[in-house]
C-alpha cells in the first residue's frame, strides 16, 4: 500500500456466476480525503465499498487487491433497516461500539450529533422500527464515525434526508474529513459529492469510465457518461404531469438550475397545478389547516367540494381520497396531525418534510399500513378500512405503497419478478402467465432487464430493488400510488427516466394520483401541490415547484434549501482549504 | 461438506428406515417360545421379555414406530402451525388469547396424565392414540410456532404482501414459516423422538399398540429388566430408533444449510 | 399495548386457565374408572367395603357438589384433605415440593447456559465437524430413554466406578445434606432438555448469525462474545425461551421416571399415587399448581417473545 | 447362604438394617389395620402382633395367643394370650384385643380385615379375665385360628386410634420415626416377648422402582430389597455381590373363567381351556422361570393341597375336540388384563398365542390398574388374576362360595356351599382334609380358575445379612421378619 493511503483497491473483478458485477476497478484512498464513488444505480458501488471492507456476495469470485490500513472502518450502508437490529434498541449497539474502541459517553454524544441527531439520546431507547427511515440513516452514521476509523465508507449516507440535514451531514463529513479521516461516499447525491468529494469515480456497468479530482470531472467530464449524469441532474421532466389536468405545463419557464449552479429552481409562474385551472389552495383543495384551524374550504367536509369543477369523463379532478381529522399514534405519542387532505384523481401531491416529521406515516395511513390514528381516510367518499387487512382487493388496488425501505419490503426467498407479478394476479385476478409478462413488460421500462428479475432481492443492487418494488406496486394498476422515497436510491440518468415514467403514468391511467413523499427537489418537482409535514403538523402548501425549495426548518422562511447547501459548501470548500494550507 | 453431511445422515437413518419398511417381509412365521431374556439358542439377539426372539421382533417392530410416530407428529404439526402462525400473524388479540390460551390450559396436564385419563375414559385404538398423541404436542409444538414466526410476521415483507392481496396462507406458509423454517425442522425433528416414546410408553399403559407389540419402542421400555442378562433386547432398537431419529435431525440440518447457501 | 396491562390480563386469564385446569383435571379423574374408595379396596374388592368406604368418604355425594365444596374451601386457602390418608393436602404438597424444586432448580441453573452454550457454539460452526459432533451426540443421548441412561450412569458412575451413590434412597427431603446423591438425577433430567434447547438455540442462531445486523456488528469490531449473546441470540431465543418454560414445567409437574429411578420423592410421584388412588383433592391441588406454574411460566416466556418481537405491535 | 442358619452362637447383635419396599407413596400410614401393601404388612409387623400368624404351610402358628380351644360345636373359642407388653410397657390385655377387633370390624372404617372377622360376633365376645378372650361365632368354624391371622388383624392398645404420632404395639420394634412414602425407622424392643431382635434398628425405605432398589442393594444403600424381577436374579445370582432369596409359592397366577357366562358357562369349554395353557410356556416366559406350574388349584405345597391330582399338560387336540363339541369352534374371547401385577401382560400375550393354535382367538384389553381387581369382579369373561398366600379355606371362603364377597369366577354351587360348611363343623382334621380333597377335585374338574403357576418371591441381600428365612411365601409368618435378621 502506498504510504499516504488508507485504503487501496487494485483492479478488483467481483464475479457472481460468470457475471462480473465490477471489473478493473482501482482505487485509492488518501487520509483525509473524500473519494466519491459515482454511477448508474447497480454501477457495482455498493460492492466496491463492500470490498473495501473486505466483504463480498456468497458464492463470489474475487481477484485483485484489497488492502486496507489497519483501524477501525466505519460504514453507512445504504439499507441502513437491514443492519439494525429488529429486536434492540438502537443504543445497544452504538454503546457497544463505543466501548470496543475505548469511546466514552462524551464521544458518544459527539458521534450523535455530528450525525446530526440532536435528540440521539432519547432516540437511543427506541428499537430501530420506531424510528424513520432518515433517523435509521443517522444512526448508522454515528455508529460509523464512533470509533474514529481511519477510513469511513459511507454508502448514500444522505438519501433519506431533508435538504438541511444533508447540508448539515455534508458539513460533518467535511470536518470528518479534515480530521484525517478518509472517506469514500459511494452516492447519486451530486451536490453532496460536489460539495465533499476530493476525488470522483464515475462507474459504470461494473467499471469506472472516469475517475479524476472533482474540480477537474466537473469542470471537464471526458467520458460521455458523465457527461450524461451530470446532465440529467436538474433537467425538468421531459413532459408536464399537467398535461393529463388541463394540458398546463406545470414547470415554470426557468430553467431549473443544475442545483449548484446556483440557478434556483424557482418556477416561472405558471405553476399548473390547478385542475381546470383552478389552484387548489383554495376552495376545496388542500385542507391542510393547522390543527384545531377548519379547513380553509368553503363548503364543508364532503367530497363534492364547492369550488370544484365537476369532474370530467374520466372523473379527473373529482376527489379520490380523501384524510379527515387524522391523528396518527405510535404507542401513545400522536406523531401526526392531518385535519384535513384531500387528493384529486389525476393529480400529483408532493409530500415534503424534514426527515422524522412523518411524511411515511401519512403513506401508511393512506395505505392501511399505520392502523394506530384516529380519524378516517375515505375513498371515493367511502371510509376505508384502518388496516389492509380489512381492505378488499380493489381497495387494496386502489391504494398502493411503494415502501421506503425497499429491501426490507421484499421476501428474500423468492424471485424478485415472482413477487411483482403476484399483484397483478392477486389484485386484478390477471392470470399468472399475462402478469409476469406484464411484470417482465414494467421491469424492463424501468430498467430492470435480462436475468435481473429473475434474481432474489438479496441479488439485486438498492436503486434496482426500488425500482421493482415500484413496479410491483404499479402492477396493482392503482388510482392512488404513495410512493415513499422511491428515487432516494437512483442516479441522475435512472431517476431522470423513472421520473419520465411517473410523469407519463397519468397519460395511460387517466385518473391515477400520485404522493410523492421525497426528499428530492426534482421528484417533488413533479407534483402540483406540495404538502409540508413539520413535526407532525401539516403546516405548509403552497404551489408544488415553489415548496420543494423550502427550508422547512426555519420558520416561515422561504429561503431555497439548494442555494443555501450551496452556499455551505462553498463556505466548507474555504474552510477546508485554508485547514490543509495553513 | 454439504454433500458429507447429507451422506453422514443418510447413512444413519437407511439401515433403521430399511429395517422398519422391509423388516416385515423378511421376518418369517414366529417360532417357539423359549425362556424369556436368553442368549444363544439359536436366537441370534436372543430372546426378549416373552421369550420371543429378538431380531424377528426387530424386523417386525420398525414399521409402527415410523408409521405412528411420524402420523403423530406430522398431526400435530398440522394442527400446531396453523394455529401458531394465525396466533402469530392476527392482530386480534382475542383471537390470539382464544387460540392460545386454551392450549396452556392442556399444557398444565402433564402428558402422559393426559393421555392415561383420555384414554381410560375410552379405549382410542392405536389411531386414536396417534391423534391423542398429536394433540397432546400441539399446545407446545403451537407455541414454538408462534414464538418462531412472531419477528418474522412482523417484518414490513408481510407488510408488503398483504398490500400485494397475498392470500393468508400464502403470507403464512411462504413468507413467515419459510423464514421459521430452520426453527420449525429443529423442533420438529426432537419431537418425533419425544412422540415415539410416548407413544411406547402409552402402549405399557395399556393405551394404543398392545403392551407386548413388536415395536422398536416398546421394545426398549419392555425389555429393560432384562438390561443387564440379555442387553440386545434393549439396546438394538434403542440404537435403531437413536439412528433414526438422529438420522432424520441430521438430514433437516443438510438440508437447510444446503437452501442457505443457496440463498445467501 | 403497555407490558403492564399485558401481564395483568394475563394474570386474569391465567386465573381462569387455572380453574379451567382444575375443571379439566377432576373431569378426567372422575372420568377414570373406579374411585378412591375402589383404589383402596385393592385386590380385595369386597362390594360391601367399597360401599362402605365410599359413603365414609362422602364419595356418593354427586361429583359438583363436592367440586363446589372444594372450590369454596380453596377459596379459603384451603386445599382439602386426602381422601386416603386424611392428611392435609397441602402437606402433600410442600414435602413433594423441596425435592422438586431442588431438581428442577439445579437442573435449569445448568440446562440454561449448557443449552444455550452448546447450542451456539453448533452454530458459529454450523456445517464443521463440531456442529455435527455436538448435534449427533445431543440427539443420540435424547434418543435415550431416560431410564436406560439412567441405568447405564447408575451402573457407571454409582456401582462400577463407586463415586456417587445410586440412590437417595433414605436421605428424605433432605436432599441438599447429600449433594452426591443429586448429581446423577440432574445428569438424567439435563440430557434431553439440553439437546431440545441447543437445537432451537442452534437453529435460530444460525439465522441470526447469518443476518446482516450481525455482520454490521462485526464490522465494527463488537466482540465476538458481545455479539455471539447480545447480538445474535435476541434474534434466535424465542422459541427457546418458550421450550425452557416447557422444561420448567416439565421438570416441575413430573420427572416421574427420574423420581423413581432415583428415589426422589417429588411432586411427580405424589402426582402418580395420587392418580392411581383417585385421591381428587390431592390430585385437585396439584392441578392448582401445576396450573399456576404454567401460567406463570408461559406467561414470563411470553413477556420475552414479546420483548424480542418489539415490532409485532406497530407492524400492519 | 443366608437363610434358616438361627443358630444363636452365630448370631450378632446390633447394627442398623436397611429394607427397601415398594410403597404406597405420602398416603401410608402406620395404621396396622389399614395396611393393605406389602411394605405396610412389614411395617405391621415389625411394630405389632397378631393373635396368630401363617407358618409356610399356611397353617395358624400362635403368636400372641398361647392357645385357643373351640367348644364341641366349634363356635365359641377361648384364646388365651401370652405374656406381652407394648412399648409403652403396658401389657398385652384381652381389653386390647377386643378393641383392636372392635376397631377393626367398624362399618364405618371398611378395613381391609373385616371381612376375614365376620364370623365372629364381636358384641357377644367378651374379655374372661385379663388375659382370656371368648370369641363367639356366628357359625361354627373349625378354621378360626385362620381367622385370628388374618392379614391386618393386628393387636393395637385399647383407645389407640392417631397412629401418626408415636404408635405403640407389642412388635418386636418401637417407633422411632415415620416419613409417608419415604421411611420409618424403628428401634431394637427390648421387652419383646419372643426375645429381643437382633438388630439395634430397623429402617424400612420405600423405592417404588424395582431396579431402584436393586441399585439401592448393589450400591450398599440398602441392605435387604424386596420384590426383585427374577430378571434381576438371574443377573446377579451366583455372582457373589448380593444374596437371592427366593419365596416358593408366594403367588398363585392364574386365569380366571366367569363360569355363569358363555362361552364359560359350559364346562367343556373350561376343561378346553385347561388343556390350551402351556403352563411351562408361561412360567418361562411371564415369571422369566422362576416359579412352578400350576394344576389349577390353589395353594401348592399348603396344608390341605391336593397333589395327588395329575398335573395338567397341554393337549390341543383334545382341546380343539372339546370346544367343537361344546358348539364353540372359532371361538373368540377378550381376556382382560393390566399392569396392576408383574407377568400379567406377558401372561396374556403368551395365552393369546397358545390359544390361538388351538383356534381360540383371544382378544387381550388391557384395563386400568387402579381399579383392576373392582373391574373384573363382574364384567367380562377371562381375566389375569393373582393371589397371595392364604390358607385354602379362605380361598374357597372368600372366592368360591355362593356369598363370597370376591367371587371373580362367579362359582355358585350348592351342593359346594354344603361342602365347605361341613367341613367348617368337622372337628377331626382328616375328615376335613378329605373334604377339602373334595372340594378341589371339583375345583381341578370344572372349577373357573386356570392356575397355570405359583411365582417364587425373590429377595435381595447383601451378603452379611443373616437370617432371612427362606421357606415362607409373601405374608406369612417368616415373610418380612426382621427380629430374626442380624448383620453378621
Ligand atoms: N449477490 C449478488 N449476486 C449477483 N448479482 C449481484 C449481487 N449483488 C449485486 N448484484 C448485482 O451487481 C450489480 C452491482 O450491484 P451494486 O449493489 O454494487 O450496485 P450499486 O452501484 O450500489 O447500485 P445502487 O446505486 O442501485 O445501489 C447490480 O446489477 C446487482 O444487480
Ligand atoms: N414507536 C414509536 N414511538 C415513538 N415515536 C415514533 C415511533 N415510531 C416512529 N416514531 C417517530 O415518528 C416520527 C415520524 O416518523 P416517519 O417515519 O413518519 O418520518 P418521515 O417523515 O418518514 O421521516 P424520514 O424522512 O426520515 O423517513 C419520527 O420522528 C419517528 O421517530
Ligand atoms: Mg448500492
Ligand atoms: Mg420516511
Amino acid at each position: 500500500m502506498s504510504e499516504d493511503s488508507v485504503a487501496e483497491i487494485r483492479d478488483l473483478r467481483v464475479e457472481v456466476g460468470g457475471r462480473a458485477l465490477v471489473d478493473g476497478v482501482s482505487l485509492r484512498v488518501p487520509p483525509g480525503k473524500v473519494v466519491a464513488l459515482v454511477g448508474a444505480s447497480g454501477s457495482g458501488k455498493t460492492t466496491t465499498g463492500l470490498a473495501l471492507l473486505g466483504e463480498y456476495p456468497a458464492g463470489a469470485r474475487v481477484s485483485g487487491e484489497v488492502r486496507r490500513a489497519p483501524g477501525a472502518v466505519g460504514y453507512v450502508p445504504q439499507h441502513p433497516g437491514a443492519v439494525l437490529h429488529p429486536a434492540l434498541r438502537v443504543g445497544v449497539l452504538l454503546r457497544d461500539i463505543a466501548r470496543a474502541h475505548g469511546r466514552d459517553r462524551d464521544d458518544l454524544r459527539q458521534a450523535l450529533a455530528d450525525a446530526r441527531l440532536p435528540e440521539g439520546e432519547a432516540l437511543l431507547r427506541r428499537y430501530p422500527h420506531q424510528l424513520s427511515g432518515g433517523q435509521q440513516q443517522r444512526i448508522v452514521l454515528a455508529q460509523a464515525l464512533l470509533p474514529r476509523p481511519r477510513v469511513v465508507v459511507a454508502d448514500e449516507p444522505t438519501t433519506g434526508q431533508d435538504p438541511e440535514t444533508k447540508r448539515q451531514i455534508a458539513e460533518r463529513f467535511a470536518a470528518v474529513a479534515a480530521r484525517g479521516i478518509a472517506v469514500v461516499l459511494l452516492s447519486h447525491d451530486l451536490d453532496v459529492v460536489r460539495a465533499l468529494a476530493d476525488e470522483v469515480l464515475v462507474m459504470r456497468a461494473g467499471r469506472v469510465v472516469e475517475s479524476g479530482p472533482a474540480e477537474r470531472l466537473w469542470r471537464a467530464p471526458r467520458h460521455e457518461w458523465t457527461r450524461r449524469l451530470l446532465d440529467a441532474e436538474g433537467v425538468p421532466p421531459a413532459d408536464g404531469v399537467g398535461r393529463g389536468v388541463g394540458g398546463v405545463l406545470p414547470v415554470g419557464g426557468g430553467g431549473v438550475g443544475r442545483g449548484v449552479g446556483g440557478v434556483l429552481p424557482v418556477g416561472g409562474g405558471g405553476v399548473g397545478c390547478g385542475v381546470g385551472g383552478v389552484l387548489p389552495v383554495d376552495g376545496g383543495g388542500v385542507g391542510c389547516g393547522a390543527e384545531g384551524v377548519p379547513p380553509v374550504e368553503g363548503g364543508g367536509m364532503g367530497c363534492g367540494v364547492d369550488g370544484i369543477p365537476p369532474a370530467d369523463g374520466d372523473g379527473i379532478g373529482r376527489p379520490v381520497l380523501e384524510v379527515r381529522d387524522l391523528t396518527a399514534v405510535h404507542g401513545r405519542t400522536p406523531v401526526l396531525r392531518v385535519p384535513r387532505l384531500v387528493l384529486r384523481a389525476g393529480e400529483c401531491l408532493a409530500v415534503v418534510g424534514r426527515s422524522g416529521s412523518g411524511k411515511t406515516t401519512l403513506g401508511r395511513c393512506l395505505a392501511g399500513l399505520h392502523r394506530h390514528h384516529d380519524g378516517t381516510v375515505l375513498l371515493d367518499g367511502v371510509p376505508l378500512p384502518r388496516s389492509l387487512r380489512h381492505r378488499d382487493r380493489e381497495r387494496l388496488a386502489a391504494v398502493q405503497y411503494v415502501f421506503q425501505d425497499a429491501r426490507a419490503a421484499f421476501d428474500e426467498h423468492r424471485p424478485v419478478l415472482d413477487q411483482v407479478a403476484r399483484t397483478a394476479v392477486r389484485l386484478r385476478g390477471a392470470d399468472a402467465h399475462a402478469a409476469r409478462a406484464e411484470a417482465l413488460d414494467t421491469l424492463a421500462r424501468l430498467g430492470l432487464t435480462g436475468d435481473l428479475p429473475h434474481r432474489r432481492p438479496g441479488a439485486l443492487s438498492g436503486g434496482e430493488l426500488q425500482r421493482a418494488a415500484l413496479a410491483r406496486a404499479l402492477l396493482a394498476r392503482p388510482r392512488v400510488l404513495v410512493c415513499d422515497e422511491i428515487t432516494s436510491g437512483l442516479d441522475t440518468v435512472t431517476r431522470r427516466a423513472l421520473l419520465d415514467l411517473l410523469a407519463g403514468l397519468p397519460a395511460d391511467r387517466p385518473g391515477l394520483s400520485l404522493v410523492l413523499i421525497t426528499h428530492d427537489p426534482q421528484t417533488a418537482r413533479l407534483a402540483q401541490r406540495t404538502v409540508v409535514v413539520e413535526a407532525g403538523h401539516v403546516t405548509e402548501r403552497a404551489p408544488g415547484p415553489l415548496t420543494v425549495c423550502c427550508e422547512v426548518g426555519h420558520k416561515g422562511s422561504r429561503v431555497k434549501s439548494l442555494e443555501g447547501s450551496e452556499a455551505v459548501v462553498r463556505r466548507l470548500g474555504r474552510h477546508r482549504r485554508t485547514r490543509r494550507c495553513p | 461438506m454439504s454433500r458429507g453431511r447429507f451422506v453422514l445422515g443418510g447413512l444413519v437413518v437407511a439401515v433403521p428406515l430399511a429395517l422398519a419398511l422391509l423388516g416385515p417381509l423378511f421376518a418369517g412365521p414366529p417360532g417357539p417360545r423359549s425362556v424369556s431374556f436368553a442368549l444363544g439358542e439359536g436366537h441370534w439377539l436372543g430372546t426378549d421379555f416373552v421369550g420371543r426372539d429378538v431380531w424377528r421382533q426387530v424386523l417386525l417392530g420398525g414399521r409402527t414406530v415410523v408409521v405412528t410416530a411420524l402420523a403423530a407428529t406430522a398431526l400435530g404439526y398440522l394442527v400446531a402451525v396453523p394455529v401458531g402462525l394465525l396466533a402469530a400473524l392476527t392482530h386480534a388479540r382475542w383471537l390470539e388469547e382464544l387460540l392460545m390460551r386454551p392450549l396452556d390450559v392442556l399444557l398444565a396436564v402433564p402428558s402422559l396424565l393426559l393421555i392415561l385419563l383420555v384414554a381410560a375414559a375410552a379405549d382410542p385404538g392405536p389411531v386414536g392414540l396417534a391423534l391423542l398423541v398429536a394433540l397432546v404436542n400441539v399446545p407446545d409444538a403451537a407455541r414454538i410456532v408462534r414464538a418462531a414466526a412472531g419477528e418474522a410476521a412482523s417484518r414490513p415483507a408481510v407488510e408488503a404482501l398483504r398490500m400485494q392481496g397475498e392470500s393468508w396462507w400464502r403470507v403464512a406458509v411462504s413468507y413467515v414459516t419459510r423464514s421459521a423454517l430452520r426453527t420449525l425442522a429443529a423442533d420438529a425433528g426432537i419431537r418425533l423422538t419425544g412422540v415415539l416414546y410416548l407413544v411406547s410408553t402409552a402402549a405399557f399403559l395399556g393405551v394404543g399398540a398392545a403392551p407386548d407389540a413388536a415395536d422398536w419402542a416398546v421394545m426398549v421400555d419392555r425389555n429393560r429388566t432384562g438390561l443387564f442378562v440379555q442387553p440386545w433386547a434393549v439396546v438394538v432398537p434403542a440404537v435403531l430408533i437413536v439412528g433414526l431419529t438422529t438420522g432424520v435431525n441430521l438430514l433437516f440440518d443438510a438440508a437447510l444449510e444446503k437452501k442457505g447457501r443457496a440463498r445467501s | 399495548m403497555s407490558p403492564g396491562s399485558f401481564v395483568a390480563r394475563r394474570l386474569l386469564l391465567g386465573a381462569a386457565q387455572t380453574a379451567a385446569v382444575v375443571l379439566l383435571v377432576f373431569a378426567l379423574t372422575e372420568a377414570l374408572p373406579g374411585d378412591a374408595a375402589v383404589a383402596l379396596a385393592g385386590d380385595q374388592p369386597d362390594p360391601a367395603r367399597i360401599a362402605a368406604l365410599r359413603e365414609a368418604l362422602e364419595l356418593d355425594r354427586p361429583a359438583h357438589e363436592r367440586l363446589a365444596d372444594w372450590a369454596a374451601g380453596l377459596l379459603h386457602g384451603d386445599l382439602g384433605t386426602s381422601l386416603t390418608s386424611g392428611r392435609p393436602v397441602t402437606r402433600y404438597l410442600a414435602d413433594g415440593f423441596g425435592p422438586t424444586l431442588l431438581l428442577a432448580g439445579l437442573t435449569l441453573a445448568l440446562l440454561v447456559p449448557l443449552g444455550f452454550g452448546l447450542g451456539v457454539l453448533a452454530a458459529r460452526r454450523a456445517g464443521g465437524a463440531l456442529d455435527r459432533l455436538i448435534s449427533s451426540v445431543s440427539l443420540a443421548v435424547y434418543a435415550v430413554p431416560e431410564f436406560a441412561l439412567g441405568v447405564l450412569l447408575v451402573t457407571v458412575f454409582a456401582l462400577r466406578l463407586a463415586w456417587l451413590p445410586p440412590t437417595a434412597v433414605g436421605y428424605g427431603t433432605d436432599l441438599l445434606g447429600h449433594p452426591a446423591a443429586l448429581v446423577l438425577p440432574v445428569l438424567v433430567l439435563l440430557a434431553r432438555p439440553v439437546c431440545s434447547l441447543s437445537r432451537l438455540v442452534r437453529a435460530g442462531m444460525v439465522d441470526a448469525l447469518a443476518a446482516p445486523y450481525t455482520a454490521h456488528a462485526r464490522r465494527y469490531g463488537v466482540p465476538e462474545r458481545r455479539i455471539l449473546w447480545w447480538h445474535a441470540l435476541p434474534g434466535a431465543a424465542a422459541p427457546a425461551v418458550q421450550q425452557l418454560a416447557r422444561t420448567a414445567d416439565w421438570l416441575l409437574c413430573g420427572v416421574v421416571v427420574v423420581e423413581a429411578l432415583f428415589v426422589i420423592p417429588g411432586l411427580g410421584t405424589v402426582l402418580l399415587n395420587a392418580v392411581a388412588e383417585r385421591d381428587v383433592p390431592v390430585v385437585q391441588g396439584l392441578a392448582v399448581v401445576f396450573g399456576v406454574v404454567t401460567v406463570v411460566l408461559n406467561l414470563g416466556a411470553d413477556l420475552v417473545a414479546h420483548r424480542l418481537t418489539p415490532r409485532a405491535g406497530a407492524a400492519a | 447362604d443366608s437363610s434358616g442358619d438361627t443358630d444363636p452362637k452365630n448370631t450378632r447383635r446390633g447394627g442398623r438394617l436397611r429394607a427397601a419396599f415398594a410403597g404406597g407413596g405420602a398416603s401410608e400410614t402406620l395404621d396396622p389395620h389399614k395396611a393393605n401393601l406389602f411394605a405396610d404388612a412389614a411395617r405391621a409387623k415389625a411394630l405389632y402382633d397378631k393373635l396368630a400368624d401363617f407358618g409356610a404351610d399356611l397353617s395358624a402358628q400362635p403368636r400372641l395367643a398361647e392357645k385357643w380351644e373351640p367348644n364341641k360345636t366349634l363356635d365359641r373359642w377361648q384364646v388365651t394370650l401370652r405374656q406381652a407388653d407394648f412399648h409403652d410397657g403396658k401389657p398385652v390385655t384381652a381389653r386390647d384385643v377386643l378393641h383392636s377387633y372392635r376397631r377393626i370390624a367398624d362399618p364405618k372404617q371398611a378395613f381391609r380385615a373385616r371381612a376375614s372377622l365376620e364370623p365372629v360376633d364381636l358384641d357377644a365376645s367378651r374379655a374372661v379375665g385379663d388375659r382370656t378372650v371368648e370369641f363367639v361365632l356366628k357359625r361354627p368354624t373349625a378354621e378360626f385360628p385362620n381367622v385370628l391371622a388374618a392379614f391386618g388383624a393386628y393387636i393395637v392398645p385399647e383407645g389407640a386410634d392417631d397412629f401418626d404420632r408415636r404408635p405403640v404395639g407389642s412388635g418386636p420394634f418401637r417407633f422411632v420415626s415415620f416419613a409417608p412414602g419415604r421411611s420409618a425407622l424403628f428401634r431394637r424392643f427390648d421387652d419383646y416377648w419372643e426375645g429381643a431382635p437382633h438388630l439395634d434398628e430397623l429402617e424400612i425405605v420405600v423405592a417404588n422402582e424395582e431396579s431402584a432398589r436393586v441399585n439401592a442393594l448393589l450400591g450398599g444403600q440398602v441392605e435387604y430389597a424386596h420384590e426383585l424381577n427374577p430378571t434381576t436374579a438371574r443377573a446377579h445370582q451366583g455372582r457373589g455381590q448380593i444374596e437371592m432369596v427366593r419365596l416358593r409359592g408366594s403367588a398363585m397366577q392364574a386365569f380366571c373363567m366367569k363360569t355363569d357366562r358363555p362361552p364359560f358357562d359350559d364346562k367343556r369349554v373350561r376343561e378346553a381351556f385347561f388343556l390350551i395353557a402351556d403352563r411351562k410356556e408361561l412360567v418361562d416366559g411371564a415369571l422369566s422361570g422362576a416359579g412352578q406350574i400350576g394344576n389349577d388349584l390353589f395353594g401348592m405345597g399348603y396344608e390341605y393341597y391336593a397333589d395327588s391330582l395329575p398335573q395338567r399338560t397341554q393337549d390341543l387336540d383334545r382341546a380343539r375336540a372339546l370346544l367343537k363339541k361344546a358348539g364353540a369352534e372359532k371361538l373368540r374371547v377378550t381376556l382382560d388384563t393390566s399392569a396392576v401385577a408383574a407377568g400379567f401382560t406377558e401372561a396374556a400375550g403368551i395365552f393369546r398365542d397358545q390359544a390361538a393354535k388351538a383356534g381360540v382367538t383371544v382378544d387381550v384389553r388391557m384395563g386400568s390398574k387402579d381399579s383392576y381387581w373392582s373391574d373384573i369382579l363382574d364384567s367380562g369373561t377371562l381375566c389375569c388374576y393373582r393371589s397371595g398366600a392364604m390358607p385354602i379355606e379362605a380361598h374357597i371362603s372368600q372366592r368360591l362360595l355362593t356369598d363370597s364377597t370376591t367371587n371373580a369366577t362367579h362359582w355358585r354351587h350348592a351342593d359346594f356351599d354344603a361342602l365347605y360348611r361341613q367341613a367348617q363343623s368337622t372337628r377331626d382334621k382328616t375328615e376335613r382334609a378329605a373334604l377339602y380333597e373334595r372340594m378341589q377335585r371339583r375345583l381341578y374338574a370344572e372349577g373357573g380358575f386356570l392356575i397355570w403357576g405359583f411365582a417364587d418371591w425373590i429377595i435381595g441381600t447383601v451378603k452379611n445379612v443373616k437370617g432371612v428365612e427362606a421357606n415362607a411365601p409373601a405374608n406369612t409368618l417368616d415373610w418380612a421378619r426382621f427380629d430374626k435378621v442380624w448383620l453378621a
